[in-house]
């Protein structure tokens, strides 16, 4: 189907850039645009990539910063496909406003890779769900809290998608499991984990009573456990997701009581070889899905290995 | 109808925030005269023109303005009425232009209600024409002198066309030459049937140009008459309450060594091969024509600019001024002269005002030593007699001759070998006036010298003991007490030293 | 002689005024030598679409930065009409009209907010609109409950990506509106009594005063100006990538007010031009863009951002600056 | 009589100078019947602990707000120094010490860059700062490569966290250390000659020139101090969340300037009090505080921090005018 929306141009352009490499036929060009590098995951998994590209050399990747901004990602792709890439790695602001990404990819005949966050268009999604690490910690605390009690929220910055999306897939899973677990406190804490721990901190003096607390990531998590340790609470549990190093060391050293993890290497690799698939012609899968798995006391010692970048 | 006064302001009495500036005053202008309004510092001119103009609703009284109840709330409604002001503390708009000054929003529309820059061009070099000032519309307000600045808010108050033209102090920046310019214009503005009210500490210009003269003194009116019935000394008397033993009370120290001595500095924007010596016990003046480089001379001197050549000496050895600091460590000192922009940090209070150049030598242990400094500030304020409430009043809230001599107690306290001040009685009444004279005199007994740049030929020569001229950037003379002449000092002002060599 | 000298004076104020256009030209031939691909027209016209939001904001916030003023809060009001005309264009089964009619009214509604707190009750224009920020933040995040929402009226999605004729150097509508809106702003600054009031209101507020200028409408004027593009640059943004979300051009006010002032718009108020803006905002677009093709990374790209708007800032004051 | 009066005019001229206290105490009393929780030891405490960090960097910023200018990099000069403290202190195998000085010397290299634009080739404070921003963030991630450090010294952490005494009233470290701030910065502003010239240089930096005052060397070590006080904030938060990471305190400066604002100083130059600025901190506090331990949803919460921050100033300004 892509072949029908190639346009005249966007063929002359992919003879201007094969022209362009007879020197050096073996380089592939590929551009990973994150949403925004200001975020433990992403910089954790830029930094697999660059590993990886030591091991591809023929790799020449380059790396944007969308800094939050669905219009800057939209034009950063499109002069990306301008400038002759040959694949995008994309993880989007936003999944809804994917719209023009999408184009500027299929009119140039560019696989487009989504990234971790799936859009409808791309030509294959590799990553976690979010919807599914919300269901994940759901059900983790309705495993603890046996099915009834109180739970606090704390959510990232309000409005992007791995906030609501999460946040959705938590409430929904409640409602539909758990309908005696109530969230009875919430706050939005922008991933930070100082802004989580002010937040406790108040929580705690508000009498509000609560039995657990959910986190939407690692950092928010770990500075909501302090809250409840210099108030004596620890026996709160916070679960968190995301699984990033700090992440694990936190439910390996009994802070965080869990977290859904979502394996960034593996993600990592997979974009980029399906990428290098792409350029060599191949067919690789609509969909490579890693499933979020939850690190809990029990378990964390198999996944010790991610809390550095080698592999 | 047309009633004989084009203004009645009737019992007017202002009060800001409990403190009354103005006392029941009564104020009547007949129809196409010069009224002149004269007062201390602080007497209320100022606000009662401001009540006129919508700028202060009175607390009570009522005004009539050309036969009709006056009900203005800002300045916008005071011009459609025909009323246009020229403030006391001039206001220009730096980056726009002279023709943008003078019309802004009501610049001459094109057909489409586009701006006419082509007619406001030609409306503003009509105007200046007319007031004969020899820059162009176009210019920059921040490229014009001081003088210019001034002569162009003239223009603008003129440029509306109103019943009733109130000039608050208009020559306290402009020299001479200006000044004859200005009153030719009020003159014609006269028989065009326009009113003046003209407010100034200048005795001489306010009997020469007005009809009728009001004197204010505290708030209270205490004085109304024609001007041909009256003289200084009666006008002195209605102001102050008592008359001034002289207008200039200059004494004579005995002249010492030579302190300071400059030899051809030059920055050629503003000057060349400029060569003077003060010595002890000496007030020099620097006379001129507006523009004529003296303060950009004075300021180099004094380390806020850097002169291409020349060299400096203090008590014989030479120095190098790089900075104020410099300066002020070598002895020198400097009132500026211009009050707002370099002078008054307007949202500190008095105190901090006074003692600012002078702070490093109050010292206790490593901190400021607050007691001596009030105990100073006390002593300069009583000294000086500065009306303010207290010493924490933030200066802004002063008159503008309480805010000089406020800057003339910052350099009393600081007490320098050589104090060069700048226009340092403008804008100030006779009163404050005589009194900063005195503290000169005082200075120069005490062995000071002091350097005087006045566009006031009648204090140049009053207080001078030696005077300098300036034409253009160069020096074209030098006049000692006994060769002092208004004519010569003019005459070596307005033509260049090869002029004057021809001439002799 | 005296022509001659004229001449050359009216070519000094011009380099004077525009000797940014300069370190443009400098930026732009290092990054084409650097990069040959920098100079394509498909890049040029990409890069210039880039910042053309951008661009559309700048001229409202030089008015305000002219003004006298500042505003913090552009960026939220972008954030907040992208959000409620999305949600008007949806739930007013796309009557089009009225979404971007009830939109920029609530563009309005911040500015007019902003002007009445800054010249009535004096509040800082610092502060008046810091605290707009969080209350366009909020009211875009009540309205769309925290997601985007999706926009699917034509109108709008062509107006955000619709580019006119074909080849590389096909022409986007973005770029057009943004030379629209330049154009105007240039025509309202220099031709209308109301700029000369916004020049004379930043230049010295006592004298317009004085002058009759009536201060507080002016200036209450000019935040809705800047509200206006807003709402205009936020309803473009939200067809530009689909969708209306509380995180769009949320930024945008900083770097408008940066190209101002590399642009030669003084932070003092009464200084500026359109086409410095516009250069300004250009020289931000080529140094993203750039640096984008050279692949410079993330972190570096930070430093080399900070690094070129102090450069250009000081390029300009210094190149003025020797003239004196 | 006489006395009474001078009495009652100090006591006047205090209201004017401290209105904000009046609407700080509304506040309270406003919170505390809604929420008597509010008042609570506990809750007080805590409160004041949340915004000490705020506090540190507050002081800072009134000197530089006094001073005539403004800095918006602070907060990513706390980021930069959190992320460098937490690092040497692991790196140098938690050699303590050095890990401080380095990263104080940090935090003062950006002061001092800040400075110089500012008074060299005087660039605008806020972009000079605008891009120092930057300029700090990339450094910061490069230094730690986008992830979180953990904190293992223990002093750091103690600084960070500990409470002196027990009980509800038990005093955190980091309050006392903001107090210490808060009182060192009250001396230097009004027991020091450099104090007096700070004030003069933003009353009127020509005439504070005329005085004598070096223009340039006081601005700089305001900016230097302002740096020093963002150092200590970014140690201290490193402390405070056991990590140093590139979002630490990164937003903070707005909240100081806010402060600062409300607190009484002018965005003009020339005036603010350091007693005042604490208020204006504890109001940023009580809000947000309030707003939480009320469980006010996160959309409202912003509306409503926008809404404060206005109210407090607007009243401010009106307190103060009504005595004109
Ligand atoms: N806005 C104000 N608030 C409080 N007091 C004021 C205000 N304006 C003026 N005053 C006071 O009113 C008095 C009269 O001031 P005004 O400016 O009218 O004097 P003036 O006669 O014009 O003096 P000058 O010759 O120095 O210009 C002064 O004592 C001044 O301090
Ligand atoms: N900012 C400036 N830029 C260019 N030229 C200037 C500037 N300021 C002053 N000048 C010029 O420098 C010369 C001296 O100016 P200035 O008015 O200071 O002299 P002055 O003798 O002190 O006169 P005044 O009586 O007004 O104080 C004039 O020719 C003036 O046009
Ligand atoms: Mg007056
Ligand atoms: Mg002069």
């Amino acid at each position: 189907k892509e072949e029908s929306a190639a346009t005249p141009e966007a063929s002359e352009e992919s003879a201007a850039t094969s022209a362009d490499e007879k020197d050096s036929v073996e380089t592939m060009k590929i551009t990973v645009s994150i949403a925004s590098f200001d975020n433990t995951f992403a910089s954790f998994t830029m930094s697999r990539m660059k590993l990886f590209n030591e091991e591809h050399p023929e790799l020449e990747i380059t790396y944007l910063d969308a800094a939050n901004d669905a219009a800057t990602q939209v034009t950063q792709i499109e002069q990306a496909v301008i400038n002759g890439t040959q694949a995008v790695i994309c993880l989007a602001v936003d999944a809804k406003q994917t719209q023009p990404i999408i184009s500027a990819c299929h009119d140039a005949n560019v696989p487009l890779i989504a990234f971790n966050r799936v859009f409808e268009g791309c030509d294959t999604f590799v990553g976690a769900n979010n919807a599914d690490a919300g269901r994940l910690v759901a059900e983790r605390v309705g495993e603890l809290l046996n099915g009834s009690g109180k739970i606090a929220l704390v959510q990232g910055i309000m409005g992007q998608a791995n906030t609501y999306e999460r946040t959705d897939a938590i409430t929904a899973t409640l409602k539909e499991k758990y309908p005696d677990i109530e969230i009875v406190l919430d706050g939005a804490a922008d991933w930070k984990r100082d802004k989580a721990l002010e937040l406790v901190e108040t929580w705690l003096q508000s009498g509000t009573e609560f039995d657990a607390i959910i986190a939407l990531n690692d950092d928010a998590g770990l500075g909501c456990q302090q809250a409840l340790a210099a108030d004596g609470k620890e026996s709160i549990p916070v679960i968190s997701i995301n699984g990033d190093p700090s992440g694990i060391n936190g439910v390996n050293d009994g802070i965080l009581d869990s977290t859904a993890f979502q394996a960034p290497f593996t993600q990592a690799d997979a974009a980029l070889e399906i990428a290098m698939d792409y350029i060599q012609g191949g067919t690789p899968t609509d969909v490579f899905k890693v499933d979020y798995e939850l690190i809990t006391k029990d378990n964390v010692a198999d996944y010790m290995q991610f809390t550095s970048l080698e592999k | 109808m047309n009633s004989e006064y084009i203004l009645e302001m009737n019992h007017i009495t202002k009060t800001f925030s409990g403190v009354t500036v103005l006392h029941d005053v009564t104020f009547q202008v007949r129809r196409g005269i010069v009224m002149g309004l004269m007062g201390e510092n602080g007497a209320g001119k100022s606000t009662l023109m401001k009540i006129l103009q919508g700028v202060y609703t009175p607390t009570e009284g009522n005004i009539m303005f050309d036969g009709q109840q006056l009900e203005v709330s800002n300045i916008n409604q005071a011009l459609l009425k025909g009323i246009s002001m020229i403030h006391q503390e001039m206001s220009p708009i730096p980056d726009m232009t002279v023709a943008e000054n003078i019309y802004i929003g009501r610049e001459p529309k094109t057909k489409l209600g586009f701006v006419d820059e082509k007619k406001l061009k030609e409306m503003t070099s009509e105007l200046l024409e007319d007031l004969e000032l020899n820059f162009s519309a176009d210019t920059k307000m921040r490229d014009l002198t001081i003088a210019n600045m001034q002569m162009v808010e003239i223009a603008k108050a003129i440029s509306f066309n109103s019943k009733l033209i109130i000039m608050d102090e208009p020559t306290s920046a402009i020299t001479e030459r200006e000044v004859a310019n200005l009153f030719r214009i009020i003159r014609r503005l006269k028989e065009n049937g326009t009113t003046i009210i003209y407010i100034s500490h200048k005795m001489d210009e306010i009997l020469e140009i007005t009809d009728e003269i009001t004197v204010l003194r505290d708030g209270y009116k205490t004085g109304h008459d024609l001007s041909k019935n009256l003289t200084q000394d009666e006008l002195i008397q209605m102001m102050v309450g008592r008359s001034l033993d002289s207008m200039f009370p200059k004494t004579f120290a005995p002249i010492g060594e030579v302190i300071l001595k400059v030899e051809n500095l030059t920055f050629k924007k503003y000057f060349h091969n400029i060569s003077f010596e003060v010595h002890r016990g000496e007030i020099v003046g620097f006379a001129g024509l507006v523009g004529a480089g003296r303060s950009e001379v004075l300021e180099t001197l004094y380390g806020l600019r850097h002169a291409e050549s020349g060299r400096v000496y203090i008590k014989g050895t030479e120095v190098y001024i790089k900075n104020p600091q410099d300066a002020i460590n070598h002895g020198i000192g400097l009132l500026t002269e211009d009050r707002k922009a370099s002078g008054c940090f307007l949202p500190l209070g008095v105190k901090e005002n006074i003692i600012m150049p002078t702070v490093k030598q109050f010292k206790k242990t490593i901190f400021v030593d607050d007691k001596r400094i009030e105990e100073e500030a006390e002593k300069q304020k009583k000294n000086l007699g500065i009306k303010a409430t207290s010493l924490e009043q933030h200066i802004v809230y002063l008159s503008g001759g309480n805010q000089q001599k406020a800057l003339v107690a910052r350099w009393l306290v600081n007490n320098p070998d050589v104090l060069i001040v700048d226009e340092p009685t403008r804008g100030i009444d006779v009163n404050a006036k005589a009194e900063i004279h005195k503290k000169l005199c005082e200075l120069a007994n005490q062995g000071k010298a002091i350097i005087m740049v006045s566009s006031e030929m009648p204090e140049v020569i009053g207080m001078s003991d030696r005077i300098y001229i300036m034409h253009e950037g160069e020096m074209t003379g030098e006049l000692t007490r006994n060769e002092f002449s208004q004519e010569l000092i003019v005459k070596m002002a307005s033509l260049s030293k090869a002029q004057l060599n021809e001439g002799r | 002689m005296e022509k001659n000298n004229t001449m050359s004076k009216k070519f000094n104020r011009f380099f004077n005024e525009y000797s940014i256009i300069i370190i443009f030209a400098v930026m732009v031939a290092i990054l084409a030598v650097l990069k040959p691909q920098f100079i394509a027209a498909s890049n040029i016209i990409s890069m210039i679409r880039q910042v053309s939001l951008i661009g559309i904001l700048a001229m409202g916030m030089m008015l305000v930065i002219i003004n006298g003023g500042v505003d913090l809060s552009a960026g939220a009001q972008i954030a907040l009409v992208s959000v409620v005309c999305s949600l008007f264009a949806q739930e007013t089964q796309n009557n089009l009209l009225l979404a971007i009619i009830l939109s920029i009214a609530m563009g309005l509604f911040c500015g007019l907010v902003n002007g009445i707190l800054i010249t009535g009750p004096k509040i800082p224009p610092f502060i008046a609109t810091l605290g707009m920020t969080n209350i366009a933040k909020g009211m875009a995040l009540l309205f769309c409950d925290g997601q985007p929402i999706q926009v699917e009226n034509k109108v709008i999605l062509w107006l955000g990506s619709y580019r006119i004729g074909s080849g590389d150097w096909a022409m986007p509508v973005l770029i057009l509106i943004f030379l629209g809106c330049a154009l105007i702003n240039h025509i309202v600054l220099r031709k209308t009594h109301f700029g000369k009031k916004v020049y004379a209101l930043g230049g010295n507020e006592q004298a317009a005063r004085v002058c009759g200028v009536s201060v507080e409408k002016t200036r209450i004027c000019v935040y809705l100006l800047l509200s206006l593009y807003a709402a205009i640059a936020g309803i473009l943004i939200s067809g530009r990538v689909g969708a209306g979300a509380t995180s769009n051009g949320i930024e945008y006010h900083l770097d408008a007010i940066a190209s101002c002032v590399i642009g030669g718009v003084s932070m003092k108020g009464g200084v500026g031009n359109v086409l410095g803006v516009v250069v300004g905002v250009l020289i931000m677009g080529a140094l993203q863009n750039g640096l984008n093709i050279m692949g410079v990374s993330p972190y570096w790209q930070q430093i080399c951002k900070g690094l070129i708007i102090i450069v250009a800032v000081v390029a300009d004051t210094m190149k003025k600056g020797s003239d004196k």
